[in-house]
């Protein structure tokens, strides 16, 4: 209906292939980053720092899974692992050695994290599906004993936590959550971009070969085992970036736990939600995770009082989250991601049906 | 000037009388603006003036190079090409005339034409058209080269003469350099007397004739016409329709030429309607044919709409109908009316023309046949400022249109800038203006009774002017007929204004030397047929529902309107039909009383049901008849039937006359 | 010597737990080529279940029935509202599912009987008691015992009665199991109750000595390696590789846990199940089947 | 054997199919083997696909390979491909001789396929399908992809081109933003024989391509893939059941049977061979 596509038409490929080729699309982009540079003015800081900054955070790693299991088609329950090699990587770095500045010691976590992720990913060329699964899952384990058991990498220190050092980049602090808000912004759109770049070059055509048709792939000329490790390799990266900020910007002070398997769960929700092999998807969904408690809390509050325990609405949450997976994987598959594109649809050939 | 500056060497010309001269005129001053689309490869491939001004130098001079002389006549047959747009201006730059061919006919179709026009170069769209001519090759001696634009599939092909179009242009380029001014001097030689296209009627009636145009003709017309309708070189194009055809000679090629505005070749035939929302033109022209499928399919697709959706729709088109045209004509319009509108235009109507490609449209025309008031109402009201226009290949298209804000779906308007339009005692439409063209090839007396020495072109239709001033045609002047009383008789008039209505399928009008008009109709099938469901009424099948009184009634009221219309009309009122019956069968091609093109052979008819035509001058109100049918096994039998006789209301003066 | 056997012979013993829960993995897996991740869960609801009846006070075999009705139930459930839609999905997805399920559950139950640790005792002497002087657990040896005795049940159940063969004819294909007359979602049905029923009595043995509380959903974390190394369609496999497991992980936390920090229990069976994927990808008793072009 | 001589009629009546229309003009010339293929042995756990196969394929020749169900056709294909790895014999190509390859690197060395039952990317609109066709030409590294320069965006163009020249020779133009999962069967057909022309194979394999489909789709199948063999002069090997089609478009038939090759010749000496008809009509003589 708003869609007004009349008159747009293309005089060269890069027209053509470019990210947003409708206008409206486009102009409707501009709009949400108008308003995302914009919102630190409207809301309060407790707003930044406890749903904005996590909905970034998140996002970057949903969009770092998607890569490696939407595009792809790897399914991984390690995400989390990832996530903690990158924090605990530029934690070390930046703690250790001061003079490197915090980008670089962010994008080394990114690095090492993408390393340990290739690695882990070796075994996808004998093994497939869960099989698959059952290896990220022991990354995971090993991962948080690694940062549990091995001294070195917390710095010994008792509780076995870290605590990040205030972030300056080129002389500026990040010390409000403004600023933290702003950083973490630019570096996820920077870095939401270049996925979006990657997905519809080579790479993407090729790890959407192998998730659709891999004996087909093969057969075209593309390596089995090289593709799978650079999907490893870049969703690592994603990953570890993301928990490096998780560590520095979010929480700023984390333990192994923070790395568990129920957070890497979490991530894989928020593609089911948001849509596998999507990068839109990757950021509904995170938004619909983290937002879902919310509401869930103050649903519950506004039904039952201050009444509720909140034991009580920390299983009730579990109950939604599994209801919600259940339903996604039963009813849209392809998770919101897919809802918005059928509205698109509509509104592109509205007031036709089809 | 340098040549890097202007790439087509282009000039100031004081008279820009030739549509080359006008071409290196647009290539200087329209220099980077596009003249030319085509999807080709996905994407659209673009010209500005001086490119394409290069583009045609250069196939001109390889033209030139096989040895295409002045005054030699280049045929072109194939589908909206850009390269076959410039092929004719090529031509045209040497001094040649172009000869543009339906794609769609066959060998045989096209062999006399080659032959009357004595076209000696070819330039053809693909392996097809190759095909055609290699066909009957033997039969054309004159023709000397055949040039071909798209490869595929050519590699098989071995002749001498045939040219694949990049190796033309290559040789083009070689001949360019080794002659630099050939070009320049080619168009000036050109001047406005010198002729500029031979265009050929689609011989519907007789053998095509080729419609001789000088650059006068052309150029001048479309001058006139672009400034009535305020055209400029912002607007867009679609070329889509026969490039033998004259209209799109004139909106496609001359018009763009003048205005200077783009001209878009969609991708192929399946993707017009792509193509068409991709552009989305600002300057339409289709035939009542293309309009009306364009109507029916958006109804198809609305029908299995979410039900809301559909409620929604059908309103929004009830509030259009009632206020979009008038809001159109600049008609008062109550405050609500137009706010109601205004939300409809949000909800229905952009999203509508979007869909369809059409929001763009600022100038729509239709012609070539009668168009019903329902279909032009739906889309005036949905804001499309469409209009009938009345031409003719003879006049460079434009003899009548419909001034903006005076639309009425019943007449052609008023006649075009410097057009002279009368009518003769016959009642013969006839015209002369700037358009009308210098003769028919090779045809002296078809050209002499056609027009007149001073300049009067008759039209072979019948046709009259308005209370408001504005051109009706009625019929051709040979199937005009006159009641006893004088007055005249237009079978066919009355037979479109019934047919419009969608209960009706077709019509035989009778009064010619009666003192009344008389008229057999079909119904249709499916339209009565489901109108008859709606109502529950029990029939076997088409004779039974056809002689039920209920239709009977339902038709009469159809009859009164338009009775009631033509009251109005001095000239008509006296066709109003006064009685008529139900045929119990549909008139078919397979009995002869059908032309294959669905036409009505009134001849046959009139030979074939004497019966039921006395009956109807005669006062009983039954008739018994019996016809010979053909079954689709092949065999004969015999039909009876009693068909009733009704009476319609007349109005009017002669509702009047009736009395005494 | 002896300290080596006694830590072989516990770790063999929690084996023998661990190729129970496998097995309820492998069940499923054979009948619906699901990958099970709520069997933790349903042995975690089955426990809470089961404690909170008892705490009722009601009689303890009535509890065990009520369970096993309230198991049975939830098998209809599951076979209603998830295994039919997705029917004909890719395994990943009913992988997926499950883990939704598992959430589901873990929620549910802890919603329905309270999220605080219940103790269970069922009445079993906590002390040890020596063969050739090696310290065993009495309890290992009756939570060893029962498992081996349902590990027996079931294999029987899977050869020898119809419907156990039904079952591993729809592993093999579905038009299988029709011919065999059962329908489709009856097989379904039974597996997950099967599954329940196995559930049930892991989250008793291990609620018996653990209290019953949602650690116990991690079960299912144990029994993963397990049925890699078995092989997802081997029920001789799941016993033998929960055997290994269990002896191998206890043994690698006392001797080589000192060397590394401790605590390495959790992922040493993953290492030792992926090492084996790299050489054996379909298991130790895992069907070998080439992709055909 | 009489009933033989009687089926005989029944069984190759496909040589007066519509199709014959196509009679061939070829405008390259056939030349020197390209491909061999010497005593190639094959089974899948102790069952035999392919026994002791031996042939040839000459440049710009249009081969077809047909038998009844089961007879190792496809098998053959794979292993030409180096899907599969036959346990004996080996297969020489361009010179370069191999026992084992892999499928990656006979793509590299000009072998395009498509599959008896498609296998497209559903997900994917037929450009991107296409465009995967020609991932062994891009060149461009991850970083530049990600930056969307140099390398990257060129390829992105210039391929693209490519593609849009194949629709064009395949006439689908009007779906190219199509996912492919919506198209009907036929033209799902056509975009895959699109991605395997993108690698602009020195060697086509085709599998059972005018599978399911009808008449029309049929011809214009065949008109497709003599203007490739002919136009783009790439050597063939083809997969049919539809002896019309065979005996009007192949230069030669390799017969299998059983996993064995019981003739090889032109089309109408393979279809008057004795062999050929029992292994059709399974009659023993």
């Amino acid at each position: 209906m708003f869609y007004r596509e009349t008159g747009q038409f293309k005089t060269s490929y890069a027209a053509d292939r470019a990210i947003f080729p409708i206008r409206q699309d486009l102009y409707g982009m501009g709009i949400l980053l108008l308003l995302a540079l914009t919102v630190p003015f409207f809301v309060k800081e407790y707003w930044l720092s406890a749903i904005l900054i996590p909905f970034l955070v998140f996002s970057l790693a949903a969009l770092g899974l998607n890569i490696l299991t939407g595009y792809a088609g790897q399914l991984s329950l390690g995400a989390s692992a990832f996530m903690a090699v990158g924090a605990y990587t530029a934690w070390n770095i930046s703690t250790r050695l001061p003079q490197v500045p915090l980008l670089v010691s962010f994008i080394a976590g990114g690095i090492t994290a993408a390393a340990y992720g290739m690695f882990i990913g070796i075994p996808s060329l004998r093994i497939k599906g869960f099989y698959l699964a059952v290896t990220s899952l022991a990354a995971v384990f090993l991962t948080e004993w690694i940062f549990t058991h091995i001294g070195w990498f917390y710095n010994y220190e008792l509780s076995a936590t870290i605590s990040t050092p205030e972030m300056v980049i080129a002389g500026i602090k990040f010390d409000t959550p403004i600023r933290r808000y702003y950083l973490t912004l630019i570096i996820v759109c920077l870095m939401a971009l270049a996925a979006k770049n990657m997905m519809r070059c080579t790479i993407g055509r090729e790890f959407m070969a192998i998730r659709d048709m891999d004996v087909a792939a093969e057969v075209i000329g593309i390596r089995m085992l090289r593709t799978k490790l650079v999907a490893f390799g870049i969703s690592s990266f994603y990953l570890g970036v993301a928990g490096a900020l998780y560590a520095f910007v979010y929480l700023r002070s984390v333990s192994a736990a923070s790395f568990d398997l129920s957070e890497s769960l979490h991530i894989l929700f928020m593609i089911i939600v948001g849509g596998v092999g999507s990068i839109l998807g990757s950021f509904l969904g995170a938004a619909f995770i983290l937002l879902m408690p919310i509401f869930l809390n103050l649903g519950a509050h506004a039904v039952l009082g201050n009444s509720i325990d909140p034991q009580n609405l920390a299983t009730l949450e579990l109950m939604v989250f599994g209801g919600l997976i259940i339903f996604f994987l039963i009813a849209e598959p392809h998770g919101m991601a897919r809802l918005w594109q059928i509205i698109k649809e509509k509104l592109r050939i509205w007031p036709f049906p089809h | 000037m340098s040549e890097a500056s202007n790439p087509a060497g282009t000039r100031y010309y004081d008279t820009m009388d030739t549509l080359p001269k006008i071409l290196l005129y647009n290539a200087h001053e329209r220099k980077d603006r596009t003249c030319m689309r085509e999807k080709d490869l996905g994407i659209w491939q673009t010209w500005t003036w001086s490119e394409m001004a290069k583009e045609i130098k250069i196939l001109a001079c390889a033209l030139a190079a096989k040895g295409f002389k002045r005054n030699d006549k280049l045929g072109i047959i194939g589908n909206n090409r850009a390269r076959l747009y410039w092929s004719m201006a090529a031509a045209q730059c040497l001094g040649g005339i172009p000869v543009p061919l339906y794609q769609d006919s066959t060998a045989n179709e096209i062999i006399g034409i080659l032959i009357d026009s004595d076209v000696s170069f070819i330039v053809v769209e693909d392996q097809e058209q190759v095909d055609k001519i290699l066909e009957i090759w033997d039969k054309c001696p004159l023709i000397r080269h055949v040039v071909y634009e798209d490869p595929r599939g050519m590699f098989q092909y071995n002749q001498p003469f045939l040219n694949d179009f990049e190796s033309m242009m290559a040789l083009g380029r070689r001949y360019d350099r080794e002659h630099p001014d050939f070009f320049l001097q080619e168009v000036d030689k050109g001047s406005g007397e010198d002729v500029g296209v031979f265009l050929f009627t689609s011989g519907t009636t007789g053998k095509p004739k080729g419609v001789v145009m000088t650059y006068n003709n052309i150029i001048i017309t479309a001058r006139n016409t672009i400034e009535l309708e305020k055209l400029s070189q912002k607007d867009e194009l679609i070329a889509y329709l026969p490039m033998a055809w004259v209209g799109d000679y004139l909106f496609s090629f001359a018009q763009s030429y003048v205005a200077g505005f783009c001209v878009n070749c969609p991708e192929n035939t399946e993707t017009i309607e792509a193509d068409r929302r991709e552009i989305g033109p600002s300057y339409y022209f289709g035939p009542p044919p293309i309009w009306e499928n364009l109507l029916t399919r958006i109804m198809i697709r609305m029908e299995d709409a979410f039900w809301v959706q559909k409620k929604v729709f059908h309103f929004f088109m009830g509030v259009a109908k009632k206020t979009g045209a008038r809001i159109l004509n600049k008609e008062s319009v109550s405050l609500l009316a137009r706010w109601l509108y205004a939300v409809g235009d949000i909800l229905i109507y952009a999203p509508l023309k979007n869909a369809l490609g059409i929001s763009n449209v600022r100038l729509a025309y239709t012609a070539g046949e009668a168009i019903g008031p329902d279909l032009f109402d739906f889309y005036r009201s949905l804001g499309i400022n469409i209009k009938q226009l009345y031409g003719q290949t003879e006049a460079f298209v434009f003899v009548c249109i419909q001034p903006d804000g005076e639309i009425y779906s019943d007449t052609v308007g008023i006649p075009a800038p410097e057009v002279e339009v009368k009518i003769t005692k016959k009642g013969e439409v006839m015209y002369r203006s700037p358009g009308v063209f210098h003769s028919y090839y090779k045809n002296p007396e078809s050209t002499a009774d056609t027009k007149t020495p001073d300049g009067w072109v008759y039209t072979g239709d019948a046709g009259f002017f308005d209370a408001r001033g504005h051109l009706k045609i009625i019929d051709r002047i040979k199937d005009v007929g006159k009641f006893s009383s004088g007055e005249l008789f237009a079978p066919k008039y009355i037979e479109n204004k019934l047919k419009f209505f969608p209960h009706i399928k077709e019509v035989v009008a009778f009064g010619n030397d009666r003192d009344f008009a008389t008229a057999f109709i079909c119904i249709d099938m499916n339209a009565v047929g489901d109108w008859a469901e709606r109502l529950n009424l029990s029939y076997s099948g088409y004779a039974s529902l056809a002689g039920h009184e209920a239709v009977y009634q339902l038709i009469r009221e159809s009859i009164e309107k338009m009775n009631k219309d033509l009251a109005l009309d001095e000239k008509l009122r006296h066709s109003q039909v006064k009685r008529f019956l139900l045929l119990h069968k549909e008139l078919d091609a397979d009995d002869g009383e059908l032309t294959r093109t669905r036409k009505v052979r009134r001849k046959f008819i009139n030979e074939k049901y004497p019966v039921l035509i006395e009956a109807l001058y005669s006062n009983k109100d039954i008739c018994r008849f019996e016809a010979k049918v053909k079954f689709e096994d092949g065999r004969t039998g015999i039909i009876a039937a009693n068909l009733k006789i009704w009476k319609a209301a007349l109005f009017g003066s002669d509702a009047v006359r009736e009395e005494k | 010597m002896t300290f080596f056997l006694e830590v072989l012979i516990s770790g063999l013993l929690s084996g023998v737990m661990y190729s129970l829960v496998a097995l309820g993995l492998v069940l499923i897996f054979k009948a619906s080529g699901v990958f099970n991740f709520a069997q933790g869960s349903m042995a975690l609801f089955a426990a809470l279940t089961f404690v909170s009846f008892l705490e009722m006070g009601i009689n303890f075999w009535v509890c065990l029935l009520m369970t096993m009705g309230v198991m049975v139930i939830l098998a209809f459930l599951v076979e209603k509202f998830i295994l039919r839609p997705l029917i004909n999905q890719p395994m990943i997805t009913l992988f997926m599912v499950t883990i939704g399920l598992d959430f589901f559950l873990e929620g549910f139950a802890q919603l329905a009987w309270g999220t605080q640790v219940h103790r269970l005792d069922l009445g079993i002497p906590n002390d040890a008691l020596f063969i050739f002087d090696i310290m065993i657990g009495k309890q290992d040896i009756f939570i060893a015992v029962t498992a081996a005795f349902l590990v027996l049940v079931l294999t029987v159940f899977f050869n020898k009665t119809r419907m156990g063969r039904a079952l591993r004819a729809v592993a093999d294909d579905h038009q299988g199991a029709m011919s065999v007359g059962i329908p489709l979602k009856h097989v379904w049905v039974m597996v997950w109750i099967v599954a329940g029923f196995v559930a049930l009595v892991a989250g008793l043995a291990w609620g018996n000595s653990l209290g019953v509380q949602f650690s116990l959903k991690t079960i299912t974390l144990k029994a993963i390696p397990v049925i890699i190394l078995g092989g997802f369609t081997s029920i001789s496999g799941a016993i033998v590789a929960g055997l290994i497991v269990g002896a191998s992980e206890k043994l690698a936390e006392v001797f080589l846990g000192p060397f590394v920090g401790g605590g390495i229990e959790n992922f040493f069976p993953y290492l030792l199940a992926i090492v084996f994927l790299l050489i054996r990808p379909n298991g130790l008793f895992g069907d070998v089947h080439i992709d055909r072009v | 054997m009489n009933t033989a001589i009687k089926y005989n009629e029944t069984v190759f009546q496909g040589l007066s199919s519509p199709i014959d229309v196509y009679a061939r003009t070829r405008s390259q010339k056939i030349g020197a083997p390209i491909l061999q293929v010497k005593n190639v042995s094959l089974s899948f756990g102790g069952v035999a696909a392919l026994e002791d196969v031996s042939f040839n394929v000459k440049e710009h020749e249009l081969l077809a390979i047909i038998g009844p169900n089961g007879a190792g056709k496809s098998s053959m294909l794979n292993v030409i491909n180096g899907v599969y790895h036959p346990q004996k014999g080996q297969i020489t190509f361009f010179g370069e001789t191999r026992h084992k390859m892999n499928a990656h690197h006979s793509a590299e060395q000009g072998i395009a396929r498509t599959f008896q039952n498609i296998a497209l990317f559903p997900g994917m609109t037929v450009i991107d399908n296409i465009m995967t066709g020609r991932n062994l030409k891009m060149k461009a590294n991850f970083l530049e992809q990600a930056l969307y320069i140099g390398r990257a965006k060129k390829e992105e163009i210039y391929h693209r081109q490519k593609v849009e020249e194949i629709l064009d020779f395949l006439h689908i133009q009007p779906i190219r933003k199509t996912p492919v999962g919506r198209l009907p069967y036929g033209l799902q057909k056509r975009v895959e024989l699109g991605r395997a022309l993108a690698a602009e194979p020195r060697l086509l394999l085709l599998d059972e391509p005018m599978a399911g489909m009808n008449m029309e789709e049929k011809e214009d199948m065949c008109r497709f893939i003599l203007d490739v063999n002919d136009e783009l002069g790439t050597t063939i090997i083809l997969i049919e059941h539809d002896m019309g089609v065979v005996m009007d478009i192949s230069d030669r038939v390799v017969v299998l049977n059983y996993g064995m090759k019981i003739a090889i010749g032109t089309p109408k000496a393979v279809c008057e061979d004795k062999d050929v008809i029992e292994a059709y009509l399974g009659v023993n003589p």
